[in-house]
């Protein structure tokens, strides 16, 4: 992919970025701060990139080194988020409830 | 073996960004939230499956053994940990990632001829070092293993001043002759800068810096995704960078201070320290009987929490409290103010652990109208986020920052522990109000004993 | 550009414009209609680039045709979502009024 | 000549690209709009300077006289057309723009060998030429060129299909072998469906149909975006594509009907066609000054517009009064209904032109529930959007369609010619009602003589 296309695809995705979290309701500006923590964990796909293509073993150790820390953060970082939003809940979650007191 | 040719593996990894995308699009509601994190995960399991079926890897125990490690070491963490260390955790994550992208970007430069990529790498190798090294820090004031107050000393800026310098001249090396030990100078010299942007900021202002530090992780990872031509990781990077950016300046805005201020503030002789000086003026305090009975027979009770209630880890017995009223047929909201507590939404986490449903959750501009039809503003543990000098006393720290509109309700009832003020170290005029009425204790505790005497009416 | 570079864009296009029109407030949906009308009469560099490729006259003559319609579609996009949009006015522009009776 | 390399070149496109994205979000305000278009305006000029600068152009003088034409064909018009005149002229602009497209991929085929890229072309030569006549037809129609009743005979579903089967032919023969005659042939069986598609619409479903058209030109240009390999094209095709998907969605939704409803339920045999049945049942109908006297000693009136007041140019005189009954202390407010009219945000614009400041314009969703609090909801030339019916009879074609909530204000007086229904030729139940007053004749008419009897008071 030339550099145009990948300036271009930047772009976009700021575009993208900037308009869609900016939708995102404050009631979950915690969520949203460890989910887009947890999403660039991606990096993970470099480590382990980088790590399949190393043969000296230095080299290898680093790169491994990178996909322990990348994994941590991916993974960690969707279970967390996933624990937060679980305890986000409606009325009863159903409509059982919407005619209780309030 | 490469069972993905390259457009099939562009089109996987496309897929995956755009699973990203949607991620982040069901935040915008409580009730896609979840879901939209699953997507995210799945888009996630998606561009790592592809990277193994797309390149010709070797050394695959080794990489399927460490993906074990890390994961073995981040689940249980991330299934255990207390709600109230989610800032913690966030920062030691960010960190994690901020790290990884460092040492791809430190393995890709012998990989490559372009000075554009090298360019790239040592961007990436700065920003994730500072990313790193900046959330270790921050983890370490939030988990209390060092002093949270500013850590400042002369000759501070100077230093910071000299690091970056070297970092420049580390870094048109790594850029013009694409040296490894420059590069590896350039990553210490990141470690060295996070660690000093961090230091002097004060402990509560800590989580504006996680946000960023976050958005920095974001840029590396969308770099590392520039220099191997990986869209999934330009995409994704950048989505992070848009976020933690946006959520950085919604939190300084709602504190009425700038990102700037915050981080620079501190080189010139302050960060908000949060004063303890206790005042001696006389004020009206009660006892749980009387909020009791203020409370009980009241038609319209808002609560606000903040930071205290957090603290005091009062949450369930508020969400008591707030049914136990309703039992009664009086009607019960919660105020969230979008910066009380330590984090951005702290409020919404808290209470949602608590079970309160979302609904009863009002954010600031929806309720802000309604105090005046309140009969009791029960205030839990809050302090800057109702204080009127935000609108009245244009010197005050806090001058500037829209508040909750407490002093609208008929009565105001404040639970905290003494007459110290809050993060922002200035006095509450509120609390010396003919209509206010204090109740000295724990928050919890009060918030049981409360709870007992509106059972006991 | 590669077909990868291509699709990438497009997709990302595709949230890039439903994301920004859906924040469109409703007041202004002549104009949004107008306005974007305008937007596609950028055809014109299309057409531009055929033109300036022909050297057949009868190919000539149709890019030509092409150029006239898309400029049509252009600028007269624009000067009729000017004249509307200028219509649209706060109170006095100004503050003045803000007092005047409502 | 070509004075840009490829990289400046792109760079440039996509500086535009990224300008006309900001003229959207301008757009999201009525503050920020004009400069919007402005924005929008400046990135077409950067991209066709930009074409003239990059590519080795024969032919320049003939280019600059061609643009020459268009431009005096199209300023003047766009100058000087009325305001009720808008939809047309948005056809005619979407029409030529479609054209356009057609005929840049039908000079394209020469030159490419990809049958991806020949794919494209089939597209856009189709869906170009679809949108080509279906404006055509839609301008013939509002521009009363022809009759504005849905054109249905026997047959037209089969005929529809059979150009259909012809084009997926033509379609494909243009790319597998990349001929002319088929793609010419291809060109006008886009033509012929363009027609058809648009005949069987009846008059007032035609804003819709131009909306759908205005998202056909936005991928026809998007597409030729991807034959040409050219950014600009292909960003701004494909937000055109959604804004005109979106806007359609929006209309479709407000008017509680389905987008296929409305372009296939006339083949089905009928498009809401606008009954005009007059009713003979007893109404209370009044004169001007007695309209003055409720309207002059309210507190709060709103004003409902509708078609009527577009077809009787009648907003200025709307405006005026609004004017007149503050100047009494009376506060007054206009409610939009999205459909309201002819066009999406149709009234909006109309009393634009009327310099009724935007702040006075209230959405249907945030005056809904002033109507309890007003005095006077004065309907002018509107009738669906404010019918009961929508509500509560699930027969009816408008049920499920949100209306403006004018029963709950104390009186109602309605301006209309005659008892005739609305566009959706339905009874409006509200008009028998014992709160409603009728003033009946032109709205422009019956306006003047209020505003009269009003300053007479
Ligand atoms: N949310 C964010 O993203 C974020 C980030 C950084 C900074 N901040 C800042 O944090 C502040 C948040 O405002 P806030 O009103 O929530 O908190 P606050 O102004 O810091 O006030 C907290 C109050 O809780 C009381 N308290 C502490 N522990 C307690 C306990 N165990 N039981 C009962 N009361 C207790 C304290 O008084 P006693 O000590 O007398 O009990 C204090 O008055 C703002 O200034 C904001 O700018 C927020
Ligand atoms: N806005 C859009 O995008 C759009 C697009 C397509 C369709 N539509 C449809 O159009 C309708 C719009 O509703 P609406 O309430 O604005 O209009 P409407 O329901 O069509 O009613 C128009 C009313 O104005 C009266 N009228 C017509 N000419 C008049 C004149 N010169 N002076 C005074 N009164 C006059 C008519 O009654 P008399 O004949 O008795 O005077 C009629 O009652 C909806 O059904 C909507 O679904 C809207």
């Amino acid at each position: 992919m030339d550099g145009i296309s990948l300036l271009t695809i930047t772009v976009l995705a700021v575009f993208v970025g900037f308009e869609v979290v900016s939708k995102v309701s404050s009631t979950l500006h915690t969520p949203l701060m460890s989910g887009a923590n947890a999403i660039h964990g991606i990096i993970l796909v470099g480590a382990i990139i980088v790590a399949g293509q190393a043969s000296d073993p230095w080299v290898l150790a680093v790169a491994l080194l990178a996909v322990v820390l990348a994994t941590a953060n991916l993974v960690g970082g969707f279970v967390v988020t996933d624990r937060m939003l679980e305890m986000f809940r409606g009325r009863s979650s159903g409509r059982s409830d919407r005619e209780g007191p309030r | 073996m490469s069972l993905l040719g390259p457009t099939w593996t562009a089109l996987l990894y496309l897929a995956a960004a755009v699973l990203f995308i949607m991620a982040l699009m069901g935040l915008n509601s409580p009730r896609t939230a979840r879901r939209g994190n699953l997507v995210g995960a799945a888009g996630a399991v998606l561009g790592v499956a592809t990277a193994f079926l797309s390149a010709r890897l070797e050394n695959i125990p080794w990489i399927l053994a460490a993906i074990a490690v890390g994961t073995a070491v981040a689940a249980p963490v991330a299934r255990r940990v207390k709600m109230t260390q989610m800032p913690q955790l966030v920062a030691a994550f960010n960190g994690v990632g901020g790290g990884a992208a460092a040492l791809v970007a430190l393995l890709e430069l012998a990989h490559t001829d372009d000075a554009w990529v090298r360019l790239a790498i040592a961007f990436t190798l700065l920003v994730g070092a500072v990313s790193f090294a900046g959330s270790a820090v921050t983890f370490a004031k939030l988990q209390e293993l060092m002093t949270t107050r500013p850590v400042v000393f002369p000759g501070l800026p100077v230093i910071m001043a000299g690091v970056l310098l070297a970092a420049v001249g580390a870094g048109v090396a790594v850029v013009l002759a694409g040296w490894l030990p420059q590069a590896v100078l350039l990553l210490v010299l990141g470690l060295a800068a996070g660690v000093l942007l961090v230091l002097p900021v004060g402990g509560a202002d800590v989580p504006i810096v996680i946000s960023l530090l976050n958005a920095f992780t974001g840029l590396a990872v969308a770099a590392s995704g520039l220099v191997l031509g990986n869209v999934l990781l330009l995409v994704a990077g950048t989505l992070v960078g848009a976020s933690g950016t946006i959520l950085t300046r919604a939190m300084a805005a709602a504190m009425g201070r700038s990102v700037a201020g915050i981080l620079f503030g501190a080189f010139r002789g302050g960060s908000t320290a949060g004063s303890t000086a206790v005042s001696e003026r006389p004020v009206r305090s009660s006892n749980a009987e009387d909020v009791a009975v203020l409370l009980g027979y009241a038609q319209r009770v808002i609560i606000v929490p903040g930071y205290g209630l957090a603290v005091a880890q009062g949450q369930h017995t508020a969400a008591e409290l707030a049914k136990a009223l309703q039992m009664r047929g009086i009607q019960v909201d919660f105020a969230i103010h979008p910066v009380a507590g330590r984090m951005p939404g702290h409020m919404n986490v808290l209470l949602a652990e608590a079970n309160v449903p979302y609904e009863e959750l009002k954010e600031m501009t929806e309720i802000n109208s309604e105090f005046k039809t309140a009969d009791v503003a029960l205030v839990v543990g809050a302090n800057d986020v109702v204080n009127p000098a935000a609108k009245t006393s244009s010197g005050s720290p806090i001058y500037g920052m829209p508040i909750l509109e407490v002093a609208d309700a008929r009565q105001v009832v404040f639970l905290k522990r003494s007459m110290r003020p809050g993060f922002a170290g200035i006095e509450n005029e509120l609390l010396y109000e003919p209509r206010t009425t204090l109740l000295f204790g724990d928050a919890k505790d009060s918030l049981t004993k409360v709870l007992g005497a509106v059972k006991a009416l």
